[in-house]
């Protein structure tokens, strides 16, 4: 496949701008194309792109896809304004990482007993709450996740140990979790 | 292709070779024995195993004989202490009824009785986890998001900007933690000592610097004002990460600087 | 800005499958193109996309775009999260209920001869692919369980009829199952 095609499929399939380096790391152990043929593989592209509704725009991150401006009237059309939620299964993979910090994935599901969906990890990523600090040396050499200075920031801490006890709350389930589900009261 | 007469156990063709002996087929090494109780969904399977491994048709199975390999496996399994499903204790009750069914004169005006023929269900809930087996098989290789395929999407234009991401209370994270916690508890399987927050915090420090730096002087890990305790927590912190080998500490020679680097590297 | 431009850029800026009756609302106040236009446009920019990277498809849910099979090796590089693999156990699951929906889970455990986990049903749902569409009126009322459009979506199926017909792939057990098994073979 050309390395135009190689990109172009890239870029969409990449939900954040996508650096000269990640297109090299596209390659794995084949031999990566130098920046020079990749810039020019993204100008023609670009030019492809130039007549329709979506374009292919530099920002701090790298390349990335973006539609066109014209089209906000129409997807302002779409948008029903109730507020979007994380599911529970993204609430407690966010736990978990968060108070059992460095962990894997393996790890996460092992204790929650349901397999941990990519989507999940990917989803908590992009908000910039959780990043890979490292890699298990174990078979997969899988990643080791944690919380990030942003997810401390989001969520008013000044470190981690500010993190109320959860371990306190199901000792006495009947006041301290009663009292949290008014907060939330459903 | 197999040609070998129907029913005929020992001509059974397994990979190419002929078998005309059975029985010693029926070996497995006992350190398999655990991979082979993993390996099947539970009794069907395991029967639905014994009759294709000899390339036998489900609704000609010689009864006798596969009850006889299948009390095989389970005499192992139960030999090896592995804790058996009660399927398969069931299962293998069944099929001992059937056998001794079998061995009973032919007539004895049992034939109205055709709907309770226990080789019949037998026969018939083969075919029917057959079918839902392959069906999984026939799922699993179809194209799937993700693994096979990937959804296209642009950024949206920036004014737009997206609906505002869900916002997360604390106390929401909390009771999400505290709930997963009691869960977990029901299945005492993870009874599982973790380090206090702040050692853990500091895990996560030192592996992100080193995601930086590669490699480090120990020193560079404490810092006076975080005071004594501060100290302990980067120590705790480090002996954590060599306990769960995910850090190594080098050094040249005695009294030398102590450098902590990842595992590996890659470079 | 021409129908076709306006379908393009909302297709992409959409992560889930969009519907006819989205594209409609695109429009909002203004006079809505009709089903007709709609396809039309549709199947022009499909045949804009022919040569590229990324194809627009149908599925249940409606029309999305999406990147190519092939490039998945190449995007297989820049991720450390591996694509969930699911179990046996839990892909038999799905089958059953996928072919015989709706399903209670004492019903898949007779076909399968063994007790369904209650963490298979959790993740399965959790994935979004299975739903509760009510309770079969029998003691304990138990849960009937049926496929979702997500996993219509997930699998690229517009309809369960696409399904791989469990009947065809074994069709006479007499004559059939030996030729099964030679392909299947292990």
């Amino acid at each position: 496949m050309d390395l135009k095609r190689i990109l172009e499929g890239a870029l969409f399939a990449s939900r954040e701008p996508m650096s000269i380096y990640q297109m090299k790391k596209l390659f794995g152990n084949q031999k990566a194309p130098t920046e020079g043929m990749l810039r020019e593989a993204l100008a023609s592209l670009s030019d492809d792109y130039q007549a329709r509704a979506i374009h292919l725009v530099e920002v701090a991150g790298g390349f990335r896809f973006q539609v066109s401006e014209s089209l906000i009237p129409y997807l302002a059309n779409l948008t029903d304004d109730k507020p979007s939620k994380y599911s529970r299964a993204t609430l407690e993979t966010l736990a978990m990482i968060a108070y059992r910090q460095p962990v894997t994935r393996g790890e996460i599901e092992a204790v929650r007993g349901v397999a941990v969906n990519t989507q999940i990890i990917r989803t908590l990523k992009e908000r910039g709450w959780i990043t890979v600090v490292g890699h298990k040396e174990v078979a997969g050499r899988p990643a080791l996740l944690a919380t990030t200075t942003e997810f401390l920031n989001d969520f008013g801490l000044k470190s981690l140990e500010e993190l109320p006890s959860a371990e306190d709350l199901i000792v006495s389930p009947t006041e301290d979790l009663l009292d949290q589900m008014d907060i939330h009261g459903e | 292709m197999i040609n070998n007469a129907q029913g005929d156990l020992r001509l059974a063709v397994v990979e190419g070779s002929p078998f005309t002996q059975l029985p010693q087929d029926l070996y497995i090494p006992p350190d398999a024995l655990e991979v082979i109780l993993d390996a099947f969904e539970g009794p069907l399977d395991l029967l639905l195993y014994l009759i294709r491994r000899q390339n036998l048709d489900i609704i000609r199975i010689d009864v006798a004989e596969i009850t006889r390999q299948y009390m095989g496996y389970i005499a192992l399994l139960e030999a090896m202490r592995f804790d058996l499903a009660a399927e398969y204790l069931v299962m293998a009750a069944m099929l001992a009824e059937i056998k001794s069914r079998a061995l009973l004169p032919r007539s004895l005006g049992a034939e109205d009785d055709e709907a309770e023929d226990p080789r019949a269900e037998l026969i018939r809930r083969l075919l029917e986890y057959e079918k839902v087996k392959i069906s999984a098989e026939a799922l699993d290789d179809m194209p799937r998001v993700d693994r096979d395929f990937q959804i296209a999407t642009a950024e949206k234009p920036d004014s737009d900007q997206r609906t505002a991401p869900p916002q997360v209370d604390l106390s929401e994270l909390v009771l999400a933690f505290s709930e997963l916690l009691a869960r977990a508890r029901l299945s005492s399987a993870h009874q599982i000592e973790w380090e206090a927050l702040s050692t853990r915090q500091r895990m996560s420090q030192v592996l992100m610097k080193l995601k930086e730096q590669a490699e480090l002087t120990l020193s560079e890990l404490f810092s006076v004002e975080e005071g004594r305790a501060g100290v302990v927590v980067s120590f705790l912190a480090i002996l954590e990460l060599v306990r769960e080998g995910l850090c190594v500490l080098v050094q040249a020679a005695p009294g030398s600087q102590i450098y902590i680097r990842p595992v590996s590297q890659d470079v």
